[in-house]
């Protein structure tokens, strides 16, 4: 890896070249909540100061941006009663994606595992991570950040550049060499020993600051083992079964499909939704039968799914630890309580 | 010449709700003459009973949903005044683009939809769209245009979600707003078009004095708030709507009744348009010129050519309220609410004609008394008195059946009236 | 002048792997296919024989017993459907679909000529080449015989290659059985067939009970050479399967000898979607065709 | 006519049912969403034969297929006529929040005094009305568009389906499937109360979308928590008052509140 350093105004400078002729979206402040702290969202950004670089975490992942809620998968056009098929990616050109936080990075790699390097690679989110210039950034860990715990604290790969602050300046990592060409634009430096030193100052201290954990130690095995658990029962109890959780997740890619066909009767559609395990039909079947009828069932299936499953297929987990989910759960449904109550079970909670 | 006829509508078809018609002439007699409406009664002012101010808007927009933008202004400002909130200039301007473009979607609605078949002979506009596609499609586009407008400002076309006490809940985009204007500057070329297919109608020939009760413009063409005015020279404040109103119930019908200065009196386009000519715009007073429509007409069959001219007007208006809009910085959607005891009392100007919502609140902010007038139930002596003289006047002329009965419907129809809305 | 990003084009710059599994361009595609024969066998199934119109993509195409197809109508659905007929024929599909839901109910009212687009196949199979030499218990319950009649057709069609072939068919009624025309040819070849219903019409002159009597006939008293070489494939509804499973290891056939097909909801076929996990485990990549001591395995499979 | 007999999708004859509108208690609001669909509206109407339609036309037929039935039902007078519509239709839609769960009229219901309620309205004058009655409360119901109003995409699309025989389904899951996949910020987030978790989805998270908390007009979803909405509101410091205004608005979730503020209470 390359790396640099630059003064904190050349950012402005980046990013006025970056967004000249692209793209260009980051975090922004989208409001303000009930106690007056500002909520942050991922958005176009046209001017640098609209972008937040000591964002905590936005409310949706930038997920969207790969996997969109909602996709066309493909289009038809029906004339008399033949039809011809039509299918295109859905991204016409590429953007810069300027401020992902480590943990969303890793997401993205935890996601290429299964839709761009498993079988079957997925040519919708393939088109959209091949076009995507990403600006990494670094972070401070909030109270609900765990992702230390799951090994998703630092990005080594997955970005173009990530940049961390250093008071005065900024020490970026340069991955690709289009990030190279554009930091040729603006006044880098080759980092001195105080840089390093002071690089390592900050990351220390960085790790200092979260407070957030989860044992993972041999927790595929231990879910394996409480699989009939009342514990499961007790948050099931609590789960709205809204499908939030999964739907802040910057890893749940579940989908369902849906044809629809217009009301003209001359084309139709087939779109994609991303889904929830937690909803009430994602396991039925034609004729009713549901193979996860009990909310807890299918709340237990989305810590199976993350915390065993991908780890027998993919050798780590499917969570990255922004603690997206428990901080929009309404029901205060968070992974390191699930968790934490699942391994010291026996019983209730 | 045929002395006897019989008259029986039940119900009247292209009006909202339920309402129906019977006539009785016996040798070139009039025996009888009733307008009556059977619509079944909601009771909302006693729903309302108890409730939090935040739900007047919200249930009461429900009473009707040709004009709950309408119903949801009127609403609005009652609590507001109640409170003592006085809505921003941006608020205003937003609230009245609002307010023109659900009169602009209601009045092409009635006039193109519901009332064109009448001089087309036809029972609907459903066989128009075959012999008169041209028309109907001017008609959807002007509608669609409108409907767009009340779904981007207002949240929803019908029962609208951003309008709350203080406020929006959510501004409109400024691109939004640019593209509105654009399309508005282009239907105003379909409205001319209208205009002059309906100046080929022959509408009929019948008059009858009567008292014209609508806001009072001061600087403008009125529509939310405001001075009340009639016709016969009564002038009041918003505070006492109801010495305006005097509703009273008549047996028979589930809606009440109202009277000022006469036995009835009317409300609407032509009633506003009676008032407050001189606040049109020019486009506006051109096209009522063309249709030989002055201050005071007394035919109430041209309230329908009225409510084209009020089309004009909003459109004309609409666009410079935007342009305004365009020109301003938006400031926050909405201001803070405190309840506090007292009575709020509103007047809109709602399609149909004037509308008035007045409720009490005690210190926490809930609703002990609601009270709601609604322009047709204003309208019913009105047309109740019109239908006996016009049955009068074609006993003597001893029609047939047919003919009465088409022209009492078409009268009723003019009106445009919300009948579940007059039984909220 | 500032810098452009370039875009890139997954698909043109993709290469052509070996295995369509691995080209992305396959994700999406379908084959456009022709409805050449529509028959019905009961009020609620129905057999479409399904042909591939391409020539080129008819000769390419090809399946093993087990697998399935997802078939698409446009603008109605898109399903898996098992695939019921010889993997000998290239191109070619026959499904069997029963009606019970919106592209199902569809379907029968589709003409012969109907162009439907079809992915595919997908899933495992049965390892019918390991059977060789071995015996052979074909049991189905109820619509389960649609895709046993797959590996039904290759055991007929490479008979010397199998030791005893028993099939074992059990229906709630006589007019649910399906494929009936078929029941004299297939005895025909040294099959031995047994057919119950759990309950009788007045036209059934057959044995009335569960599928698991006359099994039991067909296991008792055989030695244990012939257990141990004995594969079983079993299909049909859950609750059969697990009753028939446990008579089967009780007469000791060994658990990875013997097969089911698990169904679950699909919307991809492809291990994307997630909606047919069992347990954590893609049903439409590692199954439908599971053994059964990997069934035994997987959470919430039974 | 003719060639609606011959019209097919993809070679599946098409059924071009006739179908009639009838309103009962309500404010028409549901009926008047189809008029409002200006863009597709010659398409929708190619689909039926509309031979009943008060509120747009004056032809009246008792020979249909399909009864679209709005508002509540509160007098003899509409029991009577209801049970004939429904004798004449082969499918009867209840369409809106009114004829579905009694809509907004059913919160009269809530007086324990019923004259009370007409005399603060009519005085001494005597009036018919009893109390507000859902739709499948007086007869059998077949299908059902919920909303308040109804989205008229959800009605053109049941009438689609219906026309070319495709399954229709409503989601049975709530309003925030769809709040997130429009990438809402929820208004929990901001102070604001939300039926979304409980309330079926399929407006398109109209409401939140638009920034206003969900009033549940469609009524419940499948399976909900509603123990934990009402949690959940009362520790994000909504007072009980606003909750069951909410709950009980459109009355949709009279049948999962406590029993004692269950119908004709
Ligand atoms: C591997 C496999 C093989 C199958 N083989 C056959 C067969 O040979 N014959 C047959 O009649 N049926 C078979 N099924 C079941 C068949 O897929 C369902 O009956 C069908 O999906 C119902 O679709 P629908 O549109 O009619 O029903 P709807 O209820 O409208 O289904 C909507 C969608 O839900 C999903 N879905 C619903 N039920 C099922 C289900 N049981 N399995 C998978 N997805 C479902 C599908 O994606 C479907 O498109 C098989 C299922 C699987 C998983
Ligand atoms: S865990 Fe929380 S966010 Fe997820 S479905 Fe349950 S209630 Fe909703
Ligand atoms: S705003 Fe309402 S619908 Fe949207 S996520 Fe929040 S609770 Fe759910
Ligand atoms: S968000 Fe709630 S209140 Fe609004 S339309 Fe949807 S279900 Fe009705």
């Amino acid at each position: 890896m390359i790396f640099r350093v630059f003064e904190k105004e050349e950012l402005r400078q980046l990013f006025d070249i970056l967004s000249d002729h692209n793209r260009v979206v980051g975090p922004v402040e989208a409001g303000r909540d009930r106690n007056g702290r500002p909520v942050y969202a991922f958005s176009d950004v046209r001017e640098f100061n609209d972008i937040r670089l000591n964002h905590t975490v936005t409310k949706l992942p930038a997920k969207r941006y790969f996997l969109p809620f909602k996709e066309d998968l493909a289009t038809f056009t029906i004339e008399k009663d033949n039809w011809h098929k039509s299918i295109a990616y859905n991204i016409e050109r590429p953007f810069v994606l300027f401020g992902l936080h480590p943990c969303d990075i890793n997401a993205l790699n935890k996601l290429d595992k299964v839709l761009l390097h498993s079988v079957y690679p997925m040519p919708y989110y393939a088109a959209k991570r091949k076009n995507m210039f990403i600006i990494g950034l670094d972070c401070v860990p909030q109270p609900y950040c765990f992702c230390r715990s799951m090994g998703a604290d630092t990005a080594l790969h997955g970005f173009d550049m990530f940049i961390t602050d250093l008071g005065s300046r900024y020490f970026v990592e340069i991955l690709t060499d289009t990030a190279y060409n554009f930091l040729r634009h603006i006044r880098t430096e080759e980092p001195g020993e105080e840089d390093h030193i002071l690089y390592m100052k900050v990351v220390a201290e960085r790790n200092e600051k979260f407070t957030a954990h989860v044992d993972t130690t041999d927790l595929a095995k231990i879910l394996d083992m409480e699989f009939q658990s009342d514990v499961w029962k007790y948050w099931g109890d609590r789960c709205l079964a809204c499908g939030t959780c999964a739907n802040v997740c910057p890893t749940c890619y579940c989908y369902g499909v849906e044809e629809t066909v217009e009301i003209n009767l001359k084309g139709a559609r087939k779109t994609k939704m991303l889904y929830s395990c937690n909803v009430i039909d994602f396991a039925e079947v034609a004729g009713g039968h549901n193979f996860r009828p009990e909310r807890h069932t299918r709340l237990k299936y989305r810590y199976y799914h993350k915390h065993r499953g991908f780890v027998e297929a993919f050798e780590e987990s499917l969570c990255v630890g922004c603690g997206r989910c428990g901080e929009s759960c309404l029901a205060d449904i968070t992974v390191p309580e699930v968790i934490a109550s699942v391994r010291g079970s026996g019983g209730n909670e | 010449m045929k002395k006897t006829c019989t008259v029986n509508i039940r119900p009247l078809t292209r009006v909202e709700g339920h309402g129906n018609i019977r006539i009785k002439i016996k040798n070139g007699k009039l025996q009888e003459a009733e307008w009556s409406v059977v619509e079944t009664p909601r009771f909302f002012e006693a729903i309302l009973r108890g409730k939090k101010w935040d739900n007047a808007p919200w249930i009461t927009g429900r009473i009707c949903g040709i004009c709950s933008i309408g119903h949801t202004l009127a609403s609005i400002r009652a609590v507001e005044n109640a409170f003592g909130i006085v809505p921003d200039e941006q608020t205003r301007k937003l609230r009245l683009l609002l307010k023109h473009m659900e009169t602009l979607q209601s009045h092409t609605l009635h006039l193109c939809f519901l009332v064109m078949p009448d001089f087309m002979n036809t029972g609907s506009v459903f066989p128009l769209i075959k012999s008169h596609g041209d028309v109907v499609l001017r008609a959807a586009k002007i509608k669609k245009l409108a409907n767009d407008v009340c779904d981007c400002i207002g949240g929803r076309r019908l029962h609208p979600t951003r309008t709350v006490v203080g406020g929006f809940t959510m501004l409109p985009e400024k691109r939004q707003l640019h593209e509105f204007s654009e399309r508005l500057k282009e239907i105003t070329e379909d409205l001319m078009i209208l205009s002059d297919l309906i100046r080929e109608f022959t509408l009929p020939d019948f008059e009858r004095e009567t008292e014209f009760v609508s806001l009072k413009g001061e600087n403008d063409y009125p529509f939310i708030g405001g001075d009340l005015v009639s016709s016969d020279g009564v002038h009041m404040k918003e505070q006492d709507y109801k010495k305006m109103t005097n509703e009273y119930i008549v047996k028979g019908s589930t809606s009440k009744w109202c009277r000022l200065s006469r036995g009835s009196f009317a409300v609407g386009a032509l009633a506003r348009l009676n008032n407050n000519f001189d606040f049109l715009n020019p486009a506006a007073r051109e096209v009522a010129a063309s249709f030989d429509l002055k201050p005071v007409n007394h035919n109430p069959f041209m309230n329908n050519i009225a409510q084209l001219v009020e089309c004009v007007h909003v459109v004309k208006e609409s666009v410079s309220l935007i342009d305004e809009l365009l020109d301003s910085e938006f400031g926050e959607p909405r201001q803070e609410v405190r309840p506090r005891k007292g009575v709020g009392i509103a007047a809109v100007e709602v399609p149909r004609g004037i509308l008035y919502h007045c409720y009490r609140f005690d210190d926490k902010g809930n609703i002990t008394k609601c009270d709601c007038v609604i322009p047709t139930g204003q309208n019913h002596a009105n047309i109740q008195h019109d239908l006996e003289a016009l049955a009068e006047e074609y006993a003597a002329k001893g029609k047939d059946d047919r003919e009465l009965e088409l022209l009492a419907a078409m009268l009723v129809r003019a009106y445009d009236p919300c009948i579940s809305c007059s039984v909220h | 002048m500032n810098p452009e990003l370039r875009f890139t084009d997954v698909v043109a710059e993709a290469s052509r792997p070996q295995k369509r599994k691995d080209d992305i361009r396959n994700f999406e595609y379908s084959y456009r296919a022709e409805i050449t024969s529509i028959y019905p066998l009961t009020d609620k199934e129905t057999l479409y024989r399904i042909q591939i119109v391409d020539p080129e993509e008819r000769r390419r195409f090809s399946f093993v017993p087990g697998q399935f197809i997802m078939l698409e109508m446009p603008g109605i659905d898109e399903a898996p459907f098992s695939i019921s007929s010889s993997p000998s024929i290239r191109g070619e599909v026959e499904l069997c679909i029963r009606s019970v839901g919106n592209l199902t109910d569809f379907l029968p009212r589709v003409r012969r000529g109907t162009h439907v687009g079809i992915r595919g196949p997908f899933g495992t199979g049965f390892p019918m080449q390991q059977m060789h030499g071995q015996n052979v218990l074909l049991i189905a319950g109820g619509l389960g015989l649609v895709p046993l009649r797959s590996p039904i057709a290759y055991v007929l069609e490479n008979r010397s290659h199998f030791r005893d072939v028993n099939i074992v068919y059990g229906t709630k009624s006589p007019a649910q059985l399906l494929f009936t025309y078929q029941y004299e040819m297939w005895r025909k070849d040294d099959i031995n067939m047994d057919i119950i219903v759990e309950k009788a019409d007045p036209s059934w002159k057959g044995p009335v009970g569960l599928i698991t009597d006359p099994l039991k006939d067909i296991l008792s008293g055989r030695d244990a050479e012939f257990y141990y070489n004995t594969y079983a494939i079993v299909c049909g509804p859950p609750v059969m399967f697990k009753f028939v499973c446990n008579m089967l290891n009780e007469f000791h056939i060994p658990m990875q000898k013997m097969f089911v097909s698990l169904e679950r909801r699909m919307h991809c076929g492809m291990g994307k979607c997630c909606r047919c996990n069992v347990g954590s485990t893609y049903t439409c990549l590692t199954g439908p065709v599971f053994d059964y001591w990997t069934v035994m395995n997987l959470k919430e499979a039974i | 006519m003719a060639e609606s007999r011959t019209r097919t999708y993809l070679g599946v004859p098409m059924y071009r049912p006739r179908v009639a509108f009838f309103e009962f208690s309500s404010c028409e609001g549901c009926q008047l969403q189809i008029l409002n669909n200006e863009s597709t509206l010659l398409d929708f109407l190619s689909l039926v034969e509309v031979v009943n339609f008060r509120e747009a036309m004056t032809e009246q037929s008792e020979d249909y297929e399909i009864a679209f039935v709005e508002g509540s039902i509160t007098r003899d007078d509409e029991i009577k006529r209801l049970k004939r519509i429904r004798k004449n239709a082969k499918t009867l839609v209840a369409m809106g929040s009114c004829a579905c769960f009694g809509g907004v009229n059913q919160l009269k219901n809530r007086f324990r005094n019923p004259a009370g309620v007409k005399r603060e309205v009519y005085g001494a004058h005597p009036v018919d009305s009893g109390p507000v009655r859902a739709v499948e409360d007086v007869v059998g119901v077949d299908l059902r568009i919920y909303g308040c109003p109804v989205s008229k995409d959800e009605v053109e699309k049941m009438v689609l389906h219906i026309a070319i025989g495709k399954s229709i389904v409503v989601p049975k899951y709530p309003v925030c499937m769809e709040c997130k996949r429009n990438e809402n910020i929820c208004l929990f987030e901001f102070g604001e109360p939300c039926l979304g978790p409980v309330t079926r989805a399929g407006c398109d998270s109209w409401c939140p979308s638009n920034r206003a908390g969900c009033w549940g007009c469609r009524g419940p979803a499948e399976d909900v928590n509603l123990r934990q909405m009402i949690r959940i509101m009362e520790e994000h410091g909504f007072s009980e008052e606003t909750i069951t205004d909410r709950l009980e608005c459109f009355g949709g979730f009279l049948s999962l509140m406590k029993p004692e503020r269950g119908k004709g209470g």
